[in-house]
């Protein structure tokens, strides 16, 4: 279990495959990231991520104890930035390796699920125009119900 | 004395991220409403509660919860990470 | 969408950044990595995974041109190894792009469920007392009947 | 004539992986009768037809398929891919 919180980037691919050769004796790893979308209309300068110092890793290692407590988990892997960022910049990343697929898909879904909504983070669009915060979705808010 | 942080566009209507509080409020609730009796960038902050998250010491919580031996308080919108 | 069939090893982590790089327009991006498990009881030499050359390439496109059709993607990629492996090598990976990150995962999860029993490969175990073909999992079946 | 291929356990039990087969079988089922009364091995192969899989010009099939038309025909047991 890791947590990492963090303004600098980072090498998804890198992180992978540091992730995989260190869960020895798991056959599945799940990787998700995520990356700063464009605007539908074009456009986008850049992303403001804010988040809460303190909080944000604390809630994050205890949605992994989570995680690691309902399924059957070899390790688990959360990084997310924040600060600004460019369109096609990696935003985060989560990991799941465990001894069977099941487990490492359905923990990173839940992972995901929960640092969308429940982990200390704000972001903000920043156009030529101006800058609007993301509102929350409902459907976000509704993948909670599933676990 | 308690510690009330704001996040987001709550710090952004209020102007400023975190301040510390005189406060005899019992819970949540009540420090919203000595807030919002402030002045009108509090009042507009926390027009709708609905729209509104709290933790306490880094824990969410409702605003219904006690602030007996609470240090910090935290107002932001609902969380957009991922 | 691609298909790759082959003996040779591939580095996940170049595959994954190449992915996502190619994926432009794609918020989300799930990968599945499957590695060379040891047996419980410890000792395997290698795995020896048959194919048939041919339908495995075409059976995989079916399988990803119907992820396709189901959900909104922006690519998505297959690599499957045949031949012989050591515990700890990369046997193959999924990965899919998509806007949103539940096209993303159920795609990754189809994808794997297809290829575990509808895709023309045979796992042997080889220890030093023999060899033994992997047996198919009635839960690999059973997987399938969700989709 | 049909192109007969065999894989993993099947290819192991019959003792090659492909063969050309001079039929006049309709079906998937009446070509497996023919090969079961060749010899032992294929009777041994295709003993428990519900543990093995066929596959009529590269697709999964069933045993009752036709085999008109048909260049090539594949036995195999479930398959253990990902």
């Amino acid at each position: 279990m890791a947590v990492r919180v963090q303004e600098t980037g980072f090498d998804p691919g890198a992180e992978l495959n540091a992730f995989t050769a260190a869960a020895s004796g798991a056959g599945a790893v799940v990787s998700f990231t995520g990356v700063v979308r464009d605007l539908d209309t074009g456009g986008l300068d850049r992303m403001e991520i804010e988040h809460y110092p303190g909080m944000t890793e604390s809630a994050i290692a205890k949605i992994e104890a989570e995680a690691v407590r309902r399924w059957r988990l070899a390790d688990s892997l959360v990084i997310h930035r924040y600060g600004a960022l460019a369109a096609g910049e990696t935003i985060m990343m989560v990991a799941t390796a465990a001894p069977h697929r099941a487990d490492a898909f359905q923990a990173a879904e839940f992972l995901m699920d929960y640092l969308k909504s429940r982990a200390p983070f704000w972001k903000k669009e920043v156009t030529a125009d101006g800058a609007a915060w993301v509102a929350a979705r409902d459907a976000d808010e509704d993948a909670l119900s599933r676990w | 004395m308690i510690d009330v942080l704001y996040f987001a566009w709550v710090r952004e209507r209020i102007g400023l991220p975190r301040e510390r509080v005189e406060t005899g409020a019992a819970t949540v609730a009540e420090l919203v409403e000595e807030l919002r009796a402030r002045e009108d960038r509090y009042a507009a902050a926390f027009a709708d509660l609905s729209a509104l998250r709290v933790a306490v010491d880094q824990e969410l919580a409702d605003f219904d919860a006690s602030l007996d031996g609470a240090r910090e308080v935290a107002f932001f919108p609902p969380m957009t990470g991922g």
